[in-house]
């Protein structure tokens, strides 16, 4: 099986039914990856242009003067046959078929012949039923959806077509860089497990997010999942994770609606993180791709309200960890600024009253306690400061400690002030979030994922 | 293993879908498996020379491929603690299944050490479709017959695995003793949990594997099998 | 008992301490109250000054010509004994102590002193240790939170300072309207079932939302948060909802840590809805506020994703319901205008392709079905259609047909554009998410409440 | 409720903190809670007497308020088939509590009816200083002892309350039956709940009650305690 380089590193893209017609989905991959700046060569095929976007056309693959790496193929279903075959005659290594109207409507046959036809000529098929692909370090942007999405370390894995390319914009608007996105649509040849293996080996990619429906060779899945596991996290968000829900799946997809409890088992053995919705996943993504992993479980809160301190303590609880005092280096750094009464025993309570410049002696001293493991540090906009401002001093401390050394996340809690803050964090790459339970959650799952990476590790030495 | 190999083999020649109890005791303990000690007997004079070789108290089992349920034909006969009353109860449930069951083909009756008592748990093993084989564990009776408190896990089932499984079901305190009742065996439960893994993985003509029920006893002592079922997979690749 | 009219409607109020020094609170406190627009009269307490913020101002609450109903305390701690002590003597119905420094701080004996010289004039405390307290109806912002509270149905009682200062903010940007935030910092005197039994019967309030850390007399609190039930819905944020989270509540507070078992079964008694974050109460509190009750239990999801709908039927599972057939009359009404092969089960699957106009056509026609008893609608956005077109739609459909008669909530899953969408249905007050997850959570606790109403009035009939 | 009263005021003014196990069946009598046939025996022959119009088999207990666990003592001895047996084990009773216990203060031997065995719950009420009185309940032994499994209501605690808590436990499903077991008699087990409850509300003096075991038998039998404490409070206001 050959690798998926020349999909991530090809030289050239072909755009079949890229049209004049700026309505046309052809149209709009083709905008996209003109202007999202691939280097390579771009050629739009439609026989019914000589030029679309200042780019020459071409009537068909095969009268393109070289052989293309990557077809993007948006023409109705029933015309995809005999694209592949032409793009087969003409070398193509990949087809990236946009079309539905296949088997996630009935047409077994159709995509049936869709696959042979790319098989013969050795092509591999992403879809069909796809919106398109994304990699940021080629510049590549072959979908329709936006165009401007933030080259960083997340490869996002989608099932979901509709769903998937909405949070394409999702992506954006939480200022979450991606390495990769992914449209897997019906998954008629390339699927996650084809994937995973090469983000595993991707130095681009340090996390990845799967929005899946169902896999249908779940052991491949786990080997694979497993191996990656031990090098970058997987969060996965599994459709159709009661029963019900299942049902509504296997109806929506046409696949077999596999027992959940399965799954569970199968992410819990290659030490997946399994978010049970779309909001916690993107939640940890933030926290995991923006954060080096902790050495150990001794998490300090810091806030300025005991209400957000019991409510991250809960959330905690819920996650497994319980706090522990923290160090008593720390505790006479911070009693030298804090009124006597001052709760320090964990959370570290600043009080109400605290101004921004205690944010920043107290996270500073915490960055640099070697007995602090990560910081959860919390913020409740109050009449003394300003959130954008206890936001800079947080960004200034973490940069005057040399760096995010160890995981951190804040949350700001307030109005649109506090929405501000938590834009320049986001900004800063500091994981930042609206409450404190979203906060605590996330700086959990990093510490779990340091305990799942362990596990895994220990179960494949058995094996 | 390859007596394993050999009972499965002779099982599928012969059409057959289900090992007989026997055939099942013999392949667990090709695996290690903690297994009863066991023998099939085709009379009574054979009964009762096993019961003895094995030990008293001994439980006695109709061994038949068209009998599923074996104490509702009266095929079953606990607690048998003399040669004599071996012969007895063999003749008897012959006599019982002809009565009951008198279509049944009968292998014989499988004479069996009686597994003392003590806390029950279930493990099975499936093949999935989608996953391929899987175990599974609970603790009898109730728990997952009522309560359905399982675990689940893929083949193959590491030890750590397996200790995590165990610990996973919402029941798992009981088997960690209380007032009373010292822990119970863990290690074990995995050992067996474990080999039934091994089992699975290395016999694909195997589609189901039922423990049930495993008497575990306290911390050191080990566990039991007490009754077991293999099915196998048909022809059509159920 | 006498009754909290005068601290909801008064004729005047007080605020000692207030200055011309615009960084204290008793400025922030007088200049919110001035301009949020109290039409009773206004009386600055400082004998610093003859003016502040153009009105007149007092050495003393006994100098002034008239008696006070409210008097705002924001002078020191040890000052204020002898403030109650003179704005007892004038008369003042209602003591509002901003002032932190008493039992929360370990100083139990100068709190006595102030409720026992409250008392010895029939005053009524709140407090002490609080920012204040809001009631629109009335334009009364005495706090020294934000100003620009918006007025609707939520009253919204709090325990915790900081935080609840904090979500004043968030109240304005998720675009909540309040009738009240109560303040109850120590909870000296008034407690939260004096505040309960005013909004039970207070028609401005369709809603109350408590941060509770504990209360001190449990029966009482059930017997009147019962009764409220009845009328208008109770959200709980449980502050210390796990041993670890409890214990550290105790430390903060100082009170007794109860056992949290019992919490809930109080909470259930009294057909409380116990939100385990700040975010669900917050989601859930909008989608009772602005919606009507339903009639039975059949939920209908229109969504352009399956996989959104899968998402959306998960969480409703995990809620308890399970979703039926739409009615035949509504399936074919959308079928009208839908491809052939889109899944009209539940969820109604309009398609990736679907334009705006659909969304207006089915939420309509769900809307005028007698059929669906409510309507979760979900939108990915996609290149064919706007998010905030899609909204427009909406807001289109529930105005044709005769506003919300039955309830719905609303997820735009996307980036910014779907952020600009949510906040035109939020000005519209249809209740919208960013996540399917969250609309449907949202939307089952509508016909939870419905269930739980039903479970006290019959629980009441047996006593 | 008259004699409910005159019990909890004899234990007080006698400075008790523990009714004796005949005086809190009394209590719970007066309320209508199902208690079974009892009577304390002060001599052998009263033993003999009282197992006779009890109905055999009958179970004898040491009744003393310096001892809590009357097993340990052998204060306990279980099914009582005879009268003659009833005057040999009322005599084994006293010479045990003699031995092991020598300091203890002796009521009697409280002669009980045996509850036939069946599936055990536990109902407690206890009083909480935020919460006033509440009722607890969960399945019997391992359920409440080790996987503290439990559900808990606020006094007045209403029929459809007792219904809600009931089905709130982990466990429930076991109440509702299965193979070979049909469901339990919840009715009357929220009929005891309300009952408990009333009586804690209406009688201030009691800090705790613990009916463990109360036995559940089939659907329309009903249910039975079969073993009873209550604690009062003492003057400090606990
Ligand atoms: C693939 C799809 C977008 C095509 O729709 P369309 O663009 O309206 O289709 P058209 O027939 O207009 O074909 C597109 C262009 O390709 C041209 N074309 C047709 N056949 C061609 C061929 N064999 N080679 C090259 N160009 C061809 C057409 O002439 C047209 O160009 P024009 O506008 O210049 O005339 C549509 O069929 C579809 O499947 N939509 C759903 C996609 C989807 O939801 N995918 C999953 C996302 S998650
Ligand atoms: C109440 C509190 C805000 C007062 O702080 P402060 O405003 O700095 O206190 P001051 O001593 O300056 O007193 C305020 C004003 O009242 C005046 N004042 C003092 N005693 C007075 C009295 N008996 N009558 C009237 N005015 C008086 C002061 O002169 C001052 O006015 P000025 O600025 O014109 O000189 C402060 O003590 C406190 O408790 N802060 C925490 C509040 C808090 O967090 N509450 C819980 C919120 S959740
Ligand atoms: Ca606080
Ligand atoms: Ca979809």
């Amino acid at each position: 099986m050959a690798g998926l380089e020349k999909l991530f590193y090809p030289s050239s893209i072909a755009v079949v039914g890229a049209s004049k017609n700026p309505q046309k989905i052809g149209h709009i991959i083709l905008k996209n990856l003109k202007e999202y700046g691939f280097k390579g060569r771009i050629y739009p095929v439609n026989p019914n242009a000589d030029e679309i976007l200042g780019l020459k056309a071409y009537p068909s693959v095969s009268a393109i003067p070289e052989p293309v790496d990557v077809v993007v193929v948006s023409v109705p279903a029933p015309k995809v046959p005999e694209v592949i075959e032409d793009a087969g005659k003409a070398g193509a290594k990949f087809a990236v078929i946009i079309a539905s109207g296949f088997r996630e409507v009935g047409n077994v046959e159709l995509e049936k012949k869709v696959v042979e036809t790319a098989r013969k000529y050795g092509i591999r098929v992403l879809g069909p039923n796809v919106f398109g692909y994304v990699y940021t370090p080629s510049r590549i942007n072959a979908t329709f959806g936006p165009r401007d999405v933030i080259p960083g370390g997340v490869a996002f894995i989608t099932q979901s077509g509709a769903l998937g390319i909405a949070l394409m914009g999702t992506t954006i608007m939480e200022g979450i860089g991606v390495s990769a996105i992914i449209s897997l649509g019906n998954k008629a040849d390339l699927d996650d497990a084809d994937f995973l293996e090469f983000f595993e080996k991707d130095p681009n990619t340090n996390i990845v997010l799967i929005y899946m429906e169902g896999v249908s060779d779940g052991r491949k899945f786990v080997e694979v999942a497993s191996r990656v596991t031990l090098k970058k996290p997987i969060v996965v968000i599994k459709s159709g994770r009661t029963e019900a829900g299942a049902r509504a799946a296997a109806s929506h997809t046409g696949s077999l609606a596999g027992n959940i409890a399965f799954y569970e088992a199968a992410f819990k053995q290659s030490g997946i993180l399994f978010a049970k919705s779309i909001e916690e996943a993107f939640d940890w993504v933030k926290a995991l791709t923006w954060n080096p992993l902790p050495d150990g479980d001794r998490i300090v809160i810091i806030t300025n309200g005991g209400g957000a301190g019991v409510q991250a303590s809960d959330t905690l609880a819920d996650n497994g960890f319980l706090l522990q005092k923290p160090p008593q280096s720390l505790v006479d750094e911070i009693r030298k600024f804090v009124p006597p009464f001052a709760s320090l025993n964990n959370p570290i309570d600043l009080t109400g009253m605290a101004p921004t410049e205690w944010y920043y002696k107290a996270v500073y001293a915490a960055l640099n306690d070697p007995g602090v493991d990560s910081i959860v540090v919390l913020y409740c906009h109050t009449a003394m400061t300003h959130p954008v401002e206890v936001a800079e001093a947080i960004i200034n401390a973490v940069k005057d400690a040399g760096g995010l050394k160890k995981p951190m996340t804040v949350a700001l809690i307030g109005g649109i002030e506090a929405y501000e803050g938590i834009k320049k964090l986001t900004e800063a790459k500091i994981p930042a979030y609206p409450t404190p339970e979203r906060a605590a959650a996330a700086i959990a799952t990093v510490h779990r994922y340091v305990k799942y990476r362990e596990y895994v590790k220990k179960r494949l030495s058995y094996l | 293993m390859g007596s394993a190999k050999d009972v499965l083999r002779k099982a599928l020649e012969e059409g057959r879908k289900k090992l007989l109890e026997h055939e099942a005791y013999a392949v667990a303990e090709a695996y290690g498996l903690p297994v009863p000690r066991y023998g099939l007997a085709r009379d009574p004079d054979e009964a009762a020379r096993l019961s003895r070789e094995i030990g008293f108290p001994v439980v006695l089992k109709i061994v038949s491929p068209d009998i599923t349920h074996k104490s509702d034909v009266g095929g079953v006969i606990l607690d048998i603690r003399s040669e004599d009353d071996a012969r007895k109860a063999f003749t008897q449930i012959i006599e019982n299944v002809k009565k009951h069951a008198p279509e049944a083909r009968i292998a014989g009756v499988l004479i069996q050490e009686m597994v003392p008592s003590d806390l029950e748990v279930i493990v099975g093993a499936t093949r999935d479709q989608i996953f391929g084989p899987l175990l599974m564990f609970g603790l009898g009776g109730i728990f997952v017959e009522v309560l359905k408190d399982v675990s689940f896990r893929l083949a193959p089932v590491t030890p750590i695995d397996a200790e995590e499984m165990i610990k996973e079901i919402k029941a798992y305190r009981i088997l960690e003793g209380y007032r009373g009742k010292p822990p119970r065996d863990i290690e074990a439960l995995k050992d067996i949990i474990v080999k039934t893994s091994k089992l699975m993985l290395e016999n694909p003509e195997i589609q189901d594997i039922d423990l049930n029920p495993i008497m575990v006893f306290e911390k050191g002592k080990g566990a039991k099998i007490a009754d077991i079922r293999i099915i196998l997979r048909s022809e059509e690749g159920r």
